[in-house]
């Protein structure tokens, strides 16, 4: 699958997308092999740990307590056991709608506000935003854990405990100070005249930034998403928290690391739910790399 | 559709004084080309007026209305940068459409603008492709294209056609003309052309180092500059100048060269005699041959098809000619040239101000 | 109500219903704005726009660190004011002697993945195949950290010399001939060894911020460079990473922040066994094991206050961001 | 199962006669230790409660639970029912946190629960709690590995055959300690599986209750054995540190491994559970009761538990810890084959599993042991967390034995 | 200082060709300018010369090697891009000194290589600014300075001079001339200016749609345009063209449009007798009253000052003459004009070939 093939149908200027293809095929020939070597190294090692995983979930119990998972690959008895014992113990289909419902908003919204916030850090010049840079980049190194008993305290307080909104915010209200450093430097790099120009033609605060930051964003806005999903997806402590007494099933997650610490069994199914519980980040992973386009400002300024 | 009036403007980028008090006053409907030599401020002075730039002091003026407050977006300004500034998300066609979607035109209006200054401008088989997919001058006409499918008060253009071939520039230009004439748009060109400054503007704004040097009709400012930077920057190639005295001739005046060449003046010249002087006179106002010629030696020639551009040496000052002629004569033959006395233009050597 | 059909509206209420909300009251607060004169309207619209991100962390950061603060001052059941008792003893000792794993954490841990991150962002970049790779890469990011721990408890486990390793590393080193190693028993080895799980898991964010930097060079100049005689080695140190510094800042900022408060990883592999304790271990064991309030109180104010160095050097940087 | 579902119903029938003349409705929280299939188990037991009574049980299981239930405790507003390490809730009891359920019961819980047991859970004369399942301690052996005398005479026996085995260049000892953030919780019951048969439940009850120092020379000698018998180089599979890098999880695979790794294992009833498929009872795995040193505490034993205790006095909070402990519900839970369970009144050939029939003939029955508690039940969190590293560090270095003591020893204050 | 030839050069963006066949030698030490309309693939040449495109079909060689597949940074090319390709981070002085550190020049001499070209181009006080904080003549002029501070086997130039104003332009036009001659650099030059064209080539290439349609020197293509485009596309405002035949009069031939228009054709085109033919002529060529004036009605009047342009109605053809009088004419009144017969061009109606 070539980039610029997926990335569109248009073909693309030098400017863009085809200057990078020739980037790509052109230097010299051990320069060239050297760089997938280094590449395919590198996934390599991140993936052997993935696939000792793959391997062990998919290994009956008793050949993963007498050999390491390798063995598989010489001597392959694989089953299916573990997952249906996994599917059967994270009950999927409860879990992952709750999973669902509290990584869904809390991506969308962590991604709308640490925009809106970035936007107006950087782009809006007014006393006290040092301040407030210098505050959220501050508040990044805060323990969850102190925050949880004062907030489940207020939580009480205004009856928010025990309800999916609840955990949006508390995730969202987490994440954004990420969100915003991050999102910072890269509004800051589109070219101020792109505003300008919006500007003479009338658009007004909120249409700029619908019109020329979110777009233009998007490269930024998807690797945020994929963080604050998996962020999300992944956070264990506030869901059991905060959601004490939802009538909702837990999120996958929560019963995923109970898995953990049960007895029988042995930990094929642990395995095999952790691949279960990956399915769904790795689809949004996949389809947000769209996204990952080069030179999205191409074309836009001369100079 | 209004007047812009612009008064005792100043600029500074920190401590760099960019726009030193620029008064200009336009009226409503009028064409006025901004020139100076790269640097000068034009760029910062058009993007004051549209609102992009703070004033350090000054003022601005729409019809009868302060607008030093007013916000870019409330101007009603149309304005075609010198970077272009396209939105590179947007394909030429969303380009235009933007300032229209905001003003609530109604789509089938919205296409046929479009269609119609796409069509205008050569860009009607871009209207699909994004900034990046298209050639320099292409993206200079999604620039010129944005700003002309609104109908504004004021139109900005900084050096709109500089990337453009002369074909379609000589196009374009009329096509401008006709466009303003047409809606009476105010109007503000920043053009490095001479050609597109002399049969646009209805009045030129010379500037230089953020001041304004001279403001007046083109051929004004082409006969009568006021001084010798306006002459110089007028015309290309530029004006020469010699330095040296008037003096009593039998027939009248003359101007003698510091190095001794001798060369005629108008009648009116007789009041300025014995002073010191800058005598200026155009490549395009020698004649070749005939009573009164100078000889002067060729050190380069160039022809430029419809004409030639001659290097010349009059005495120790270098001097450019530029005739109808093909001249056929190589460096360091001489040929004889003789200035056109009512042309030429005598410039005080102390404050550059002109004297006739 | 049926649950399951709660979980369509909920995110339907999450992820279209409140960011339309969002920018409905953006919408109305311009609208008020543009009421006003145009200082005043200056002056006010980005307070308009940072209500809700500021209210928001407001509320979940700022509220509890205040809260945390007082606490710092109280004793273990946050009942009476105790002054600096706390500080005293955090300082005293008991925790001087994790300050050490924390400070390798800090030295090693962003270094290392800064520089893989950048390794791989550059290099995948030149690959067709980079989506995949990429993939692969965040993949651990979507591992939770319990099911993490015990990937990795395999991949280090240990048996003494003569018997088969069913750990992946030290199987490895079998096949060369050499002994195995305790890898998260043998002290500082099993700190770095729990440095590099943390690598293996988060490298993936640092990868995608510094791609999506890469991508955003622009092209034209890395060209001119090429004619200029720039190799890739050139280019890279010369245009891509001048260029994508701040996001260089972005992932060290991160990462020296994780390390400050790493604290998943070696509570679900070691729990701090074998000297591999860390501060925000400390902080949950006092909070949750000792139940001792005021002392994990003190213990996350310093953390806060660590983290300030850090803070000051982006603030640098944001500033030069925003001079036009 | 049909016998599954007449004790199903039986369960009902009993919530039902408990919800009785009472007006229950609503939900009940519930935050507890066991997930996973055991998590389901228990569940299913609950369902019975709620098709009784009509009152939800929404219960959550992680292995966080002392880090929510805390945090929540703090902030106002704990769970309705919470199961607890024993020594966190007699520390809420003391601090009056906890519902007193004493007046729910009648002499209900007498019947049911030995003395040992239900003292344990009163604090002040009021009952704080009920025990569902229950888990005691035995000397796991492969049949096919361990040749010394079944069941040994007293603590010797097995410290001989370790040595036999150690001099044959066999390791007798399958003790794995890695447990993420509770490593080495293992190896510390195994210590007071020690000190329990060496010098008996008052001075190990003392000792959980920090009354006996940690730095007591018996404690000292507890460890010190472990260290001599188990941990000994050459006595246990792996190493000390193989032994704590390992995980718990497959560090007991060996006991039932083709070939053996080990021979024995002195751990808790859920070791066959862990191994898996491997372990077959009578085949591959069998066990008898950790002998004495001294024989005149032959009959205690430990066992390990989770305490259920009510945060509030709803009727409904107090209703369903009744059905808990009650014969019935305890009958269908142990039927699910999971645990045994801590009522003494549920039959011992419920159990489906030969191995759970034979525990709890052993354990429970009306001639059984006599349980005590120590630090494994009362420990505070600190202390426990302190213990179980205390174990990791001293396997690994004997010989600081004196500083590790002087540590956990400081956590008591 | 080595020669480069271009052999059936081809490219393609996806399926839309943009350069399709294009050959062309260049001499070592030529100076070639490519002209043509917007968008007809100057730059994509250029690029791809340099080595920032793939080339889709064809060869590209300098000296006696094909370069195709030599890397970009390999080629020793200096090039100016169109859009300045600045780099953002570093100051003038350092985007200038870039190439030379990568070379391993010595800091003194470096340091005196920027101050001669910084001098050169003006820049001298802005050495330390950053690019945004120059105006948009002003970072051409780095572009420039990055390129000519080396010393390359070729420079390739994508309108250089475009952002500056005239006087400016002329002054570097003759430094860059001056530079190119006295190291023999290969050089192609793209520029829309035709003086610039006409007088720094020693070559012109005319393109168009991807093709060259004539490559020449620049008289040559002035006097003699291979076709009615270059005809057209050399020489501003463009030539004029009228349809008609040729045919016998009384003295020799003339051409007769097809409005009855009957204008003097020179001795030679006796031998097109009888055909249909388009006659070409320059506006300058018209001169002003003399025998055989032809009355034309005036439309508009465009006055440059060294020029005036005037826009006619020539029996229902609209052409454009160019005096070097002023004409104090008004629109609707007729003036007598004469075309000169040696400077008119015949053309082929149907394959728009010369014919004379
Ligand atoms: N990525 C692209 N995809 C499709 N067409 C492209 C792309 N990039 C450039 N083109 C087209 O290729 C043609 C040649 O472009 P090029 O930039 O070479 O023109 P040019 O001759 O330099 O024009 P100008 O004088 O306007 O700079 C143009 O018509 C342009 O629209
Ligand atoms: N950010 C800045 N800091 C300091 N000086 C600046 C900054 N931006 C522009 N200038 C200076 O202000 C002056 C005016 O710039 P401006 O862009 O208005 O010139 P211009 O007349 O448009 O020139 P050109 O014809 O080259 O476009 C220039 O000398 C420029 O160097
Ligand atoms: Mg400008
Ligand atoms: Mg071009």
């Amino acid at each position: 699958m070539s980039k610029t093939a997926r990335q569109s149908a248009v073909p693309l200027s030098s400017h863009g997308f085809i200057g990078l293809a020739a980037d790509r095929v052109r230097g010299r020939g051990h320069l060239r092999w050297l760089v997938h070597a280094v590449v395919l190294l590198f996934v390599l090692f991140w993936f052997v740990p993935i696939l000792a995983l793959l391997l062990s979930s998919l290994r009956p119990q008793a050949e993963t307590a007498a050999s390491g998972w390798w063995m598989a690959l010489p001597r392959p008895a694989f089953t299916a056991t573990n997952y249906m014992l996994a599917f059967d113990q994270l009950r999927v289909a409860g879990s992952l709608g709750t999973s669902l419902a509290i990584a869904i908003p809390t991506t969308v919204l962590v991604i709308l506000l640490s925009v809106i916030g970035a936007y107006a850090l950087v782009r809006m010049n007014f006393a006290g935003r040092t301040a407030i840079s210098l505050l959220l980049v501050a508040l990044l190194v805060t323990p969850p854990q102190i925050t949880l008993v004062p907030l489940l305290r207020l939580y009480n307080l205004v009856g928010l405990s025990g309800t999916i909104p609840g955990i949006w915010l508390y995730q969202v209200g987490f994440t954004l100070p990420f969100g915003v450093f991050l999102l910072r430097g890269f509004i800051a790099s589109i070219p101020q005249e792109l505003f300008e120009s919006a500007r003479l033609d009338g658009a007004s605060e909120l249409r700029i930034f619908r019109s020329i930051v979110l777009p233009l964003s998007r490269p930024i806005m998807a690797s945020l998403g994929i963080m604050a999903f998996l962020w999300s997806w992944n956070d264990l402590l506030i869901p059991l928290l905060f959601m004490g007494g939802s009538s909702l099933p837990p999120p996958i997650t929560v019963n995923l690391a109970g898995l953990v610490a049960q007895t029988t069994q042995g930990q094929g199914p642990l395995m095999a739910a952790t691949f279960l519980s990956v399915l769904v980040p790795l689809v949004l992973v996949l389809s947000l790399q769209r996204h990952f386009v080069r030179g999205i400002l191409g074309g836009a300024v001369k100079g | 559709m209004t007047s812009v009036a612009i008064r005792a403007l100043r600029k500074s980028y920190g401590t760099i004084p960019v726009i030193r008090d620029v008064s200009i006053d336009i009226e409503d409907g009028e064409f006025v080309v901004l020139v100076g030599p790269s640097g000068c401020g034009k760029s910062t002075l058009l993007r004051m007026i549209a609102g992009l730039e703070t004033v350090s002091d000054g003022e601005i003026c729409m019809g009868s209305r302060v607008i030093n407050d007013v916000a870019a977006k409330d101007r009603d300004i149309a304005m075609v940068f010198q970077s272009y500034a396209l939105y590179p998300h947007m394909t030429v066609a969303e380009n235009m459409a933007f300032s229209l979607r905001l003003k609530g035109i109604a789509r089938a209006e919205r296409d046929r603008r479009i269609a119609k200054v796409g069509e205008l401008l050569g860009l009607g088989a871009l209207l699909k492709r994004y900034p990046r997919q298209l050639s320099g001058g292409q993206r200079q006409r999604v620039a010129m294209g944005r700003a002309i499918v609104r109908d504004p008060q004021v139109f900005l253009f900084d050096e709109p056609l500089s990337n453009l071939d002369a074909k379609l520039r000589v196009e374009m230009r009329s096509e401008i003309k006709a466009l303003q004439h047409r809606l009476k748009i105010t109007t503000i060109y920043v053009t490095h052309d001479q050609i597109e400054a002399m049969t646009m503007a209805d009045r030129i704004v010379v500037m230089r180092d953020g001041r304004v040097e001279q403001c007046d009709t083109p051929l004004d400012l082409y006969d009568r500059p006021a001084n010798m930077f306006v002459a110089a920057f007028i015309g290309s190639p530029a004006m020469n100048f010699l330095h040296g005295m008037v003096e009593k001739r039998n027939s009248g005046c003359s101007f003698m060269s510091c190095d001794g060449i001798e060369l005629p003046l108008p009648p009116g010249a007789g009041q300025l005699e014995g002073r010191p002087v800058v005598y200026g006179i155009r490549p395009e106002h020698f004649g070749l041959g005939g009573a009164g010629s100078l000889q002067a030696r060729i050190r380069l020639v160039e022809p430029t098809g419809s004409e030639t551009m001659v290097f010349l040496r009059l005495g120790e000052t270098e001097v450019v000619g530029l005739f109808r002629e093909r001249i056929a004569a190589r460096e360091g033959e001489t040929i004889p040239i003789r200035p056109d006395p009512s042309r030429i233009h005598l410039f005080d050597p102390d404050s550059g101000r002109r004297l006739i | 109500m049926d649950i399951t059909g709660l979980v369509p509206l909920l995110i339907v209420l999450g992820a279209i219903g409140i960011p339309f909300l969002v920018y409905l009251a953006l919408g109305l607060g311009e609208a008020v704005l543009s009421l006003c004169p145009p200082g005043p309207q200056r002056a006010m619209r980005p307070w308009l726009w940072l209500l809700l991100p500021l209210g928001l962390v407001a509320l979940i950061l700022i509220y509890p660190v205040i809260v945390t603060v007082a606490t710092s001052f109280q004793d273990a059941r946050a009942e009476s004011w105790i002054g600096a008792a706390n500080y005293r003893w955090a300082f005293s000792g008991a925790m001087l002697d994790v300050i050490g794993n924390n400070i390798l954490w800090l030295v090693i841990f962003p270094v290392v993945t800064l520089v893989l991150a950048l390794i791989a962002a550059v290099l995948f970049d030149k690959v067709s195949y980079e989506p995949l790779a990429m993939t692969i890469v965040i993949l651990p990011t979507a591992i939770s950290f319990t099911a993490g721990a015990v990937i990795w408890t395999q991949m280090y486990s240990f048996q003494p010399a003569g018997s088969p390793q069913l750990g992946t590393f030290n199987a490895v080193l079998q096949v060369f001939g050499l002994g195995p190693v305790p890898w998260l028993i043998q002290p500082v080895v099993n700190t770095l060894a729990l440095i590099f799980v943390a690598v293996w898991l988060q490298i993936g964010i640092a990868v995608l911020i510094l791609s999506s930097a890469i991508k955003n060079v622009g092209t034209e100049m890395i060209e001119a460079a090429r004619l200029d005689g720039a190799g890739e080695w050139r280019i890279f140190f010369s245009m891509i990473l001048p260029n994508i510094l701040p996001s260089v800042l972005v992932v060290l900022t991160t990462m020296i922040i994780a390390a400050l408060k790493v604290f998943d990883i070696v509570y679900v592999m070691t729990n701090g066994n074998f000297g591999t304790d860390v501060i925000a271990n400390r902080l949950y064991y006092e909070l949750f094991a000792a139940n001792n309030l005021g002392h994990a109180s003190a213990i996350a104010v310093i953390l806060l206050i660590s983290a300030l160095p850090v803070a000051l050097i982006n603030i640098i940087q944001f500033r030069t961001e925003v001079r036009p | 199962q049909e016998g599954n579902d007449a004790l199903y119903q039986a369960a009902v029938a009993e919530a039902r006669r408990i919800a009785e003349g009472q007006d229950l409705s609503g939900y009940v929280e519930m935050i507890g230790q066991n997930s996973g299939v055991e998590g389901q188990t228990l569940e299913q037991v609950y369902a019975a409660f709620e098709e009784g009574t009509g009152v939800e049980i929404r219960y959550t299981g992680t292995p966080d639970q002392t880090a929510i239930v805390q945090s929540r405790l703090q902030a106002g507003n704990p769970p309705d029912v919470a199961d607890l390490q024993l020594g966190m809730a007699q520390d809420f009891a003391e601090r009056g946190l906890l519902a007193d359920l004493s007046s729910a019961f009648g002499d209900e819980l007498a019947a049911n629960f030995s003395e040992m047991l239900l003292s344990t859970a009163t604090h002040d004369g009021k009952v704080f709690g009920v025990y569902q399942g229950l888990n005691p301690f035995m000397l796991w052996y492969n049949p096919q590995a361990y040749a010394g005398p079944r069941p040994p005479q007293d603590w010797q026996a097995i410290v001989e055959w370790t040595e036999s085995e150690a001099e044959a260049g066999r390791t007798a000892w399958c003790a794995a300690q890695g447990a993420g953030a509770s490593s080495g919780f293992s190896g510390a019951q195994m210590i007071e599986n020690i000190f329990l048969k060496k010098y008996g439940p008052d001075l190990y009850r003392q000792w959980g209750a920090g009354e006996l120092p940690w730095t007591s020379a018996e404690v000292r000698d507890a460890f010190e054995e472990f260290g001599r018998v188990i941990a000994a180089d050459g006595h246990l599979q792996g190493g000390a540190i193989g032994a704590i890098s390992t995980s718990i999880a497959t560090g007991y695979n060996p006991l039932t491994a083709d070939p053996p790794g080990c021979s024995l294992v002195l751990w808790g009833a859920w070791v066959p559970g862990l191994i898996g498929e491997s372990a077959r009872p009578g085949e591959t795995i069998d066990f008898f009761r950790v002998p004495a040193s001294d024989p005149a505490y032959d009959s205690y034993e430990l066992f390990q538990s989770a305490l259920a205790v009510g945060f509030n006095d709803r009727p409904e909070t107090k209703a369903f810890l009744r059905f808990m402990a009650s014969t019935p519900a305890q009958t269908y839970l142990a039927s699910l084959n999971r645990w045994p369970v801590a009522n003494r009144n549920v039959p011992v050939d419920t159990y489906p599993s030969p191995l759970l029939r034979e525990i709890a003939t052993e354990f429970l029955g009306p001639d059984g042991v006599e349980f005590a508690a120590g630090p494994n039940l009362m420990a505070s969190a600190a202390t426990s967390t302190a213990f179980y590293r205390g174990v990791v560090s001293y396997m690994q270095d004997p010989s600081s034995l004196d500083r590790i003591l002087e540590t956990i020893e400081a956590t008591t204050e």
